[in-house]
């Protein structure tokens, strides 16, 4: 293919990797979720873009799915939640790392990510060659983030960065031939969301607080 | 060859019968002989069916396809069925027993389950001598070890007794490990678990291998047996357990440890008789003599019937262990001869061992069934309310003494002459060293006098010490008859040591076989000279000539007098009561003294005044002294503790954190992602 | 075996819960309730037996072209499935009863527990019978999220942590297991396969073919992603708190089922990296995860206070000894890591339930303050016994011999050190675990309680598990044992010596 | 033929044993006497007064039972039997055959098991302290009595006493420096065995001196006779084995009339003469506290390893 497109790729796999990064550095529910509303919607296009190039129709439905699904539905049940609990604890608490030691980490996790994808032959394909680390990348920083997180909300904003990253990585590796695991892991996804909303407000209820410190009666010391 | 095979099966039917008739007796009247009946008819076919196998044929039999991988293979020769016997004749005693002794079990509505797990257990003991093969011989041990488990803790409302199966269970199954691996040892030799396979091939073993699957099977059935120091859990089992039970526990179970060693040394580890192996004996000797002082110096000084006798157990096992070491050591030198003398006086000692030992736990269960209480210093003065169950723990105490005319003596004259017979040892090391060895050993015949004497004077001599047992009763006839049984076997095997000889000598295939009851144990020199002999019934009737002749004496020169009934001399200073008695503790307290290095024994006297200025007129005096187990202290405690501090730190990373539960899992992905790209597999 | 009745089967198989589900949303009366989930667990039961016998005489049958492939191997995970989920139910059908009339749950909850059950049932029974990879970790990921709505089902506080945390770490170990799939699937696509790349029979055929370091990550991120499934350690710390706040019919499926359906998709993969890099890589990997879990779970029972948490902790160990079987390999290993699958499945629910009906009547889990059940509940301590022995591997109980055969293939794949530790930390749970079964169950209760045993139906289903557990002791059917060989030579690469 | 004559002579020598038995004790008296310049009363002494206890009646504790009544005979018994076996002026002898050196130990075994029993069945204080300290000293004496068994045995090529005395006489003292350690050893466990001084005084009934004469001091009449009788019989039969074995002059290995007198003679003033010496050697000491007895059987013990050493190497 023409270098166009592969700089296309390049350039859309970093912005996509800046908007997880800007996931990583903000604070504060709200500014969460829209950082994640503006990486999923990078990542519709990317998706699109990914379609285009590899000429295959269904990228195209994952993509309209995408954008409505994480930019729209995901973030609106989100809102909805935690408007529907009124407490004040929607901004994180300081995580366990400082912002510059946790922004040092996930540059080390990207680069790891770079290493991994480097022991994997491509047969040359771009997209892979691009997208495959960002995809880990992504996921592996969503991992980070809920384990440096204190609140159950962000918890569950890194629970979507990591499932962007396996949307990505699926697609980018099986060019979204098995359609119907696609849907199945959107499905899961979806309902794991419902699920854990549901728990944030019991949890509300009972603790009348996120704070995840707070779920600590189950232990062994 | 067959109809051993149906006796053998006909045993089983009626242990498992047995068993279930057991359980469905539901506490009914008929419950005892439900239970007890059929084990006695068990233990008589047992009997016979051993007694068959040693005159007759090996029974070896297979039961495919129960399993994968394994087969049920039954296999008795001469050995397996000698210690058969011993089962047989003992639990036909204890059935018998049993019938009056388990009445209260009756009344507290326990005895059906109880007869569910006495005849398993019995069974289960006749299997692990029957076994053919390591999976199923592991099965049957643990299921000994089970069974004999819940009947330790039969009376489980008291919680030492719960403690105390508690350590039982958990040393035998410490001890099962390490059988599992000198098993798992022959298995990567040979490729199975089958003993005919270990047995064909073990000769060929790497020596190395030998030596482990020696080892490893000494300290798995050491543990068992009672070897210091894995013997702790007898101390405390026996005690707790029903005394039927603990009769059956420590005249034949510890045995099946003995058992195991035998088979491990002759027939897994493919012993060779070459002086590389002559180690396995010194260990087995030290072991030994250690386990026979230190078991009879802890039983000097026990106060609680019961646990006397299970460290005079520890101390028999030592014996016993002793002499097999000697055998070991023998024939590894070549002395085939004298390895059989060490062979045949340590498994004579075993038998013997098995007979007094039941017959006096049996004593003890009868004391206790009659007056409640196991403690010495409470007891005193039953001669005379229970004169049969006196007379034959009399006998017992005695023959455990070693004392001639009864069986004790011969196996120990056998295996000091094993020990004497050491000079012939071409290693002057070894030759003084084991000599050495008879110090510790001679010491604890010594003691063993000492031990029974106080043991029987305190529970049946003098006046007793308590008054709540005043007004005893003598046990029940048939709990009489169970121990007059093996009190007449001790006698017999005391003074006809031919039989338990020659039925070894069958059993074993030893070479030289007695021929007449009453031709004399003979040792010889290398010359013609004899080096010592022993004919035990010439020496019974010198005994009782002499003793008419005595009498008749007497009666000539001294005439008739008359006997005229007295207090005791007490200096003329009013009754003696039974405060002014000996008690148990003085009695051994020089002892005490002369071994306090090994006991810790700690006393504390605190006296009050009646003037605390003035120390002349004392109003009351306490004395109070104990003894410390030091293998708990300074073995097990340290051992514990560190192992519970490692684990308690491992078990710390459950700490509640969520996020540090993600942080595992991360860290684990990574940390494999780098050992994957490190490793090249 | 025709394409037609293969896939009536299959669809009968799986409409059974699917339809008692839905029959149980409609009249929502608890009795009614009750008899149909116990109707269709017994249903499926029955048909599992057929098709058990149906995979003894053909070894395999598929269903709708391919996406549906039961081997030997599917139809041992089948087993335990059928079995446990059937006493599962019947057990619920008392102990729920009884939450019911204290109060602690009300219609509503009724109605969703047994829908959950029956949908629960029916994502683990497509676990094994699926041959698409992708589609095994969709239902896997689905149980995830019907367990945690049964675990949240009252919400006590703990049991909303519990979920929580068992909500957040499956899903991300999963998020890992998926990564895995899509690698096998991008190796199987690269090394030139067709249409079916996703499902299992067709990358164990070209397996061969497969690129080897891809191979060697993508099976790192499965191990890791099912192992967290699977209560391997370090992954398994979810594991505790959800078995122990569950209900405990829900305990004894997530413990005794649960994990061996993640455990079956790691031995699926395991198998195909064996095609790719022969069997020594993975082994390596599974021993680790082994030793550490039985080590782990070894040091956290002792200081249990709560008798579900101790229960889960030796599930723990019991996955750690199955993959430690699989990791040695060889005959005896591979069978008896199958053989140990199967006997926890037995032995396990059997504990969890005697010690649910334990706490019911001592109101209580934690252990200190529960005291003499052999005299308060003469049957269940004895079963209670018999369980806590078997899950020790004591023998004459089945659990014996499948850990006898693991430890040995340690030593005939030469891993003495391995075996050695393992067999020392398996004498320290023995001694740890039942010093505390020990003392709850004989002593003196704390305080005077009327001897009950809580009903014939909270006995029924611990007979039966009983029962088996004694007999596996020593008997196994024929039929099972070709299974159970047939299902080992299949992991072993076909080749079964 | 021959060997029935055996048995006869083997029965006479016991016969002469029992009949010697209270002599040696009148002799040792009677020389304790003279070295504490007293007259003392005649050697023979011992005989009468066991004639007359024959003759008087018993008092029996109330307390005790049949086994306070049996011990008497059982004592007799067990050391009369023993004495068969004691070569005394006949190196061989059949019952060499029938039993051994350890069986002898086996014999006083028994008899001391069931004086310890009487001891304590009277309820008596003072039988509670003798069988106290009896199993003490006893117990400590085993070990060392065994390994001087053993380092005889083993020069002497067996336990049975026919083969060591023949041996023994056959072969002189010189070559054997190990027999002299043994020797030692054997001299103190004879002390001990006895309940001489250092480790008992007969002389006395002070609770503090007691050891043998606390057990039997419930005895009397007919009893005390046949359990005084039973010690001096012992008590010779200690003597004649240290005797024979280490110095086995004199002792006739055929059988005519003249060796065996010249045997018997010699026999006599051997063992008068061990006799006057321990009871100078007793004379001469005092009692040690019961606590340090040990460390004579300490003293004994080592000799006797040294000597078997000596013997190995």
């Amino acid at each position: 293919m023409e270098t166009i497109q592969l700089d296309v790729l390049k350039i859309s796999g970093a912005i996509l990797l800046i908007a997880t990064f800007g996931v990583i550095a903000r604070r504060g529910f709200m500014d969460w979720l829209n950082a994640y509303r503006l990486q999923s919607v990078v990542l519709a296009v990317v998706t699109t873009i990914i379609g285009y190039v590899t000429g295959i129709w269904e990228i195209y439905i994952a993509a309209a799915l995408t954008l409505v699904i994480k930019s729209l539905v995901i973030p609106k049940v989100l809102t909805h939640v935690t408007k529907s609990l009124e407490i004040e604890s929607k901004t994180d608490a300081n995580p366990y790392l400082s912002l510059r030691t946790s922004i040092i980490v996930s540059a080390f996790l990207v680069a790891m990510s770079y290493f991994l994808s480097q022991q994997i032959p491509f047969k040359s394909d771009p997209v892979v060659s691009v997208f495959l680390p960002v995809s880990m990348a992504q996921f592996f920083l969503g991992l980070f983030a809920l384990v440096n997180r204190r609140t159950a909300l962000s918890q569950v904003v890194g629970l979507l960065v990591i499932e962007n990253g396996l949307f990505l990585f699926t697609l980018v590796l099986t060019h979204g031939v098995s359609l119907i695991i696609e849907v199945g892991i959107f499905a899961d996804i979806l309902v794991g969301i419902v699920i854990s909303s549901i728990l944030l407000f019991r949890m509300s209820r009972t603790f009348d607080s996120l704070d995840v410190d707070k779920l600590e009666n189950l232990r062994d010391d | 060859m067959i109809e051993n095979l149906i006796l053998f099966q006909i045993v089983v039917s009626l242990f498992l019968g047995g068993a279930i008739l057991g359980l469905i007796s539901r506490n009914s009247r008929f419950a005892r002989p439900m239970i007890f009946i059929p084990s006695m008819i068990g233990s008589i076919f047992t009997i016979i069916f051993s007694v068959d196998v040693i005159m007759a044929k090996p029974l070896s039999w297979i039961i495919p396809n129960m399993l994968p991988f394994f087969n049920l293979e039954i296999f008795v020769d001469g050995i397996s069925a000698f210690f058969m016997l011993m089962i047989g004749i003992v639990s036909f005693a204890v059935s018998l027993y049993s019938l009056g002794y388990s009445k209260e079990y009756e009344t507290k509505k326990r005895i059906s389950f109880f007869g569910f797990l006495f005849n398993t257990f019995i069974l289960s003991m006749i299997l692990v001598a029957g076994t053919n093969n390591g999976f199923f011989f592991l099965m049957f041990w643990e299921l000994m070890s089970l069974t004999s488990f819940f009947l330790v803790i039969y009376d489980h409302d008291k919680e030492e007794n719960v403690k105390s199966g508690m350590t039982y269970l958990v040393m035998t199954h410490f001890g099962t490990a390490f059988i599992f691996i000198s098993f798992l040892l022959g298995y990567l030799q040979t490729g199975s678990f089958s003993f005919d396979s270990f047995r064909t091939s073990s000769p060929s073993f790497p020596h190395l291998i030998k030596d482990l699957i020696f080892v490893s099977a000494f300290v798995g059935f050491g543990t068992k047996a009672g070897i210091v120091p894995l013997h702790t859990w007898l101390p405390k089992a026996h005690p707790s357990a029903p005394s039927n039970v603990s009769a059956l526990m420590s005249a034949v179970m510890i045995k099946m440890g003995i058992y195991g060693i035998i088979r491990t040394v002759f027939d897994f580890a493919g012993f060779g008789a070459s002086p590389d192996y002559s180690w396995w004996g010194i260990l087995m000797v030290i072991a030994g003599s250690a386990s026979a002082l230190i078991g009879i110096l802890y039983a000097v000084v026990e106060r609680d019937i019961k646990r006397t006798l299970a460290f005079s157990s520890i101390e028999n096992i030592g014996i016993i262990i002793l002499g097999l070491g000697l055998s070991i050591v023998f024939a590894s030198y070549h002395l085939h001869a004298l390895s059989i003398l060490a062979l045949v006086a340590s498994m004579y000692h075993a038998i013997n061992h098995a007979f007094f030992k039941g017959l006096l736990f049996m004593g003890a269960g009868s004391v206790v069934y009659a007056t409640h209480t196991k403690d010495i210093e409470k007891l005193g003065g039953l001669v005379k309310q229970m004169p049969w169950t006196s007379m034959l723990f009399l006998i017992g105490a005695v023959s455990i003494a070693g004392l001639p005319p009864f069986n004790g003596f011969v196996s120990e004259w056998l295996g000091l002459q094993a020990i004497l017979s050491s000079s012939q040892i071409p290693s002057t090391i070894l030759q003084i060293s084991i000599a050495f060895a008879s110090l510790p050993f001679a010491l604890t015949i010594g003691l063993a006098a000492a031990t029974f004497v106080r043991l029987f004077a305190m529970t049946f001599l003098s006046k007793t010490r308590s008054m709540h047992i005043l007004h005893i009763r003598e046990v029940p006839r048939n709990m009489i008859a169970g121990m007059a049984i093996l009190a007449s076997v001790c006698i017999l095997f005391g003074i006809v040591p031919f039989l338990g000889i020659s039925l070894l000598s069958t059993a074993f295939h030893l070479t030289s076989q007695p021929t007449s009851p009453f031709d004399a144990i003979t040792l010889k020199n290398n010359g013609t000279t004899s080096f010592a002999n022993l004919s035990m019934p010439v020496v019974a009737i010198m005994l009782s000539a002499v003793a008419l002749a005595v009498f008749g004496f007497i009666r000539v020169i001294g005439g008739k007098t008359t006997k005229t009934i007295y207090g005791t001399w007490d200096c003329g200073f009013g009754k003696l009561t039974e405060r002014m008695e000996y008690t148990a503790t003085s009695l051994s307290q020089p002892i005490r003294v002369v071994f306090k290095s090994l006991f810790k024994s700690h006393n504390e006297i605190n006296t009050e005044f009646f003037v605390q200025t003035n120390p002349y007129l004392v109003k009351t005096m306490k004395f109070n002294s104990t003894t410390k187990n030091i293998f708990e202290e300074n073995l097990y405690t340290p051992i514990t503790s560190s192992t519970l501090f490692i684990l308690d730190k491992i078990r710390k990373i459950q700490t509640g954190k969520i996020n540090s539960y993600l942080l595992y899992i991360m860290l684990t992905i990574i940390l494999l992602l780098i050992f994957v790209r490190l490793s090249h597999v | 075996m025709n394409s037609l009745s293969s896939n009536l089967i299959v669809v009968f198989l799986l409409l059974t819960p699917l339809v008692g589900g839905i029959l149980v949303t409609f009249f929502r009366k608890k009795r009614i309730i009750e008899i149909v989930t116990i109707s269709s667990a017994s249903l499926v039961l029955i048909q599992v037996f057929f098709i058990l016998s149906i995979i003894i005489n053909e070894k395999t049958l598929s269903a709708f072209g391919n996406a549906f492939y039961i081997d030997s191997f599917g139809a041992v995970i089948l087993l335990p499935i059928s079995i446990v989920g059937f006493v599962s139910v019947l057990y619920s059908k008392n102990y729920m009863g009884r939450q019911y009339h204290i109060g602690l749950v009300d219609d509503r909850h009724i109605v969703r527990y047994y829908q959950g059950l029956s949908i629960f049932l029916l994502s683990m029974l497509v676990v094994p019978i699926t041959n698409n990879l992708g589609v095994m970790w969709v239902t896997v990921e689905a149980t995830t999220l019907i367990s945690v709505l049964l675990i949240m089902l009252y919400f006590k506080e703990n049991a909303i942590e519990a979920a929580w945390k068992y909500l957040i770490i499956a899903t991300v170990g999963l998020s890992f297991a998926l990564i895995g799939t899509v690698f096998f699937y991008y190796a199987n696509i690269t090394a030139g396969s067709s249409e079916d790349a996703m499902n299992w029979t067709g990358m164990v055929h070209n397996s061969k073919l497969f690129d080897p370091s891809l191979v060697k990550i993508a099976f790192v991120f499965i191990l890791v992603g099912y192992g967290t499934k699977a209560g391997l350690a370090p992954m398994h710390t979810w594991l505790p708190d959800a078995h122990s706040e569950a209900p405990t019919p829900v305990s004894a499926l997530l413990s005794g089922v649960l994990l061996n359906c993640a455990l079956y998709g790691i031995i699926r993969f395991h198998i195909v990296s064996s095609g790719t890099l022969g069997p020594a890589f993975s082994n390596q990997l599974l021993i680790i995860l082994g030793v550490v879990s039985i080590g782990i779970a070894a040091a956290s029972i002792y200081f249990q206070k709560d008798m579900k948490r101790m229960l889960a902790y030796s599930s723990v160990e019991h996955m750690g000894i199955v993959s430690l079987g699989i990791g040695f390999g060889g005959l005896f290993g591979i069978y008896g890591a199958i053989l140990q699958i199967i006997n926890h499945a037995i032995a396990k629910p059997l504990m969890f339930f005697a010690s649910g009906t334990v706490s019911q009547k001592y109101e209580t889990k934690v252990m200190s303050k529960i005291k003499g059940i052999i005299q308060v509940m003469p049957i269940t301590g004895a079963l209670f016994l018999i369980g806590g022995f078997a899950l020790v591997g004591m023998p004459p109980f089945n659990i014996f011999l499948s850990e006898f055969l693991v430890l040995s293939s340690g030593f005939q794949s030469g891993q003495f050190l391995v075996t050695i530790i393992v067999i020392s930390f398996l004498v320290i749970t023995f001694a740890v675990f039942l010093r505390h079964l020990i003392k709850m169950t004989f002593g003196n209760p704390v305080t005077e309680m009327k001897k009950d045993d809580m009903g014939k139906l909270a006995i029924v289903p611990m007979a039966i598990l009983a029962s088996l557990v004694i007999i596996f002791g020593f008997y196994i059917p024929e039929q099972l044992q070709t299974l159970v060989h047939n299902a080992s030579s299949i992991i072993n690469g076909g080749s079964m010596t | 033929m021959s060997n029935s004559l055996e048995i006869v002579i083997g029965v006479i020598q016991v016969l002469v044993l029992m009949a010697l038995s209270p002599l040696m004790t009148g002799i040792m008296r009677k020389t304790k006497a003279r070295t504490q310049k007293r007259m003392g009363a005649s050697i023979f002494q011992p005989y009468y007064d066991m004639a007359k206890l024959m003759r008087k009646d018993e008092v029996v504790s109330d307390q005790s039972s049949w086994i306070f009544r049996c011990t008497p005979w059982v004592n007799f018994v067990a050391i009369g039997t023993a004495a068969f076996f004691i070569p005394v002026f006949l190196s061989h002898s059949p019952f060499g055959l029938v039993g051994d050196l350890l069986l002898i130990v086996g014999l006083f075994g028994l008899a001391r098991f069931f004086t310890m029993l009487a001891g304590l069945d009277t309820s008596s204080t003072f039988g509670g302290i003798g069988s106290s300290r009896e199993m003490m000293i006893s117990t400590l004496l085993e070990p060392a009595l065994f390994l001087a068994i053993f380092v005889v045995a083993l020069t002497y090529g067996g336990t049975n006493l026919s083969t060591i005395i023949e041996t023994a006489s056959n072969s002189s003292l010189l070559p054997h420096p190990q027999l002299i350690f043994a020797a030692i050893a054997m001299f103190v466990i004879i002390l001990g065995e006895t309940g001489r001084l250092p480790f008992g005084n007969h002389a006395t009934h002070l609770e503090l001196t007691m050891v043998h004469e606390a057990m039997v001091l419930e005895y009397s009449g007919k009893s005390l006779a046949l359990i005084e009788w039973s010690q001096s019989i012992k008590q010779i039969m200690l003597f004649a084995l240290i005797a024979n074995i280490f110095v086995p002059w004199g002792i006739s290995s055929s059988i005519s009339v003249s060796t065996l007198g010249f045997g018997l003679v010699t026999f006599i003033i051997k063992i008068s003469a061990f006799a006057v010496f321990v009871a100078f050697l007793e004379s001469s000491i005092a009692k040690w506290r019961l606590f340090r007895v040990p460390d004579l059987i300490a003293v004994a013990i080592a000799s006797s390893l040294v000597g078997l050493v000596l013997y190995y190497l």
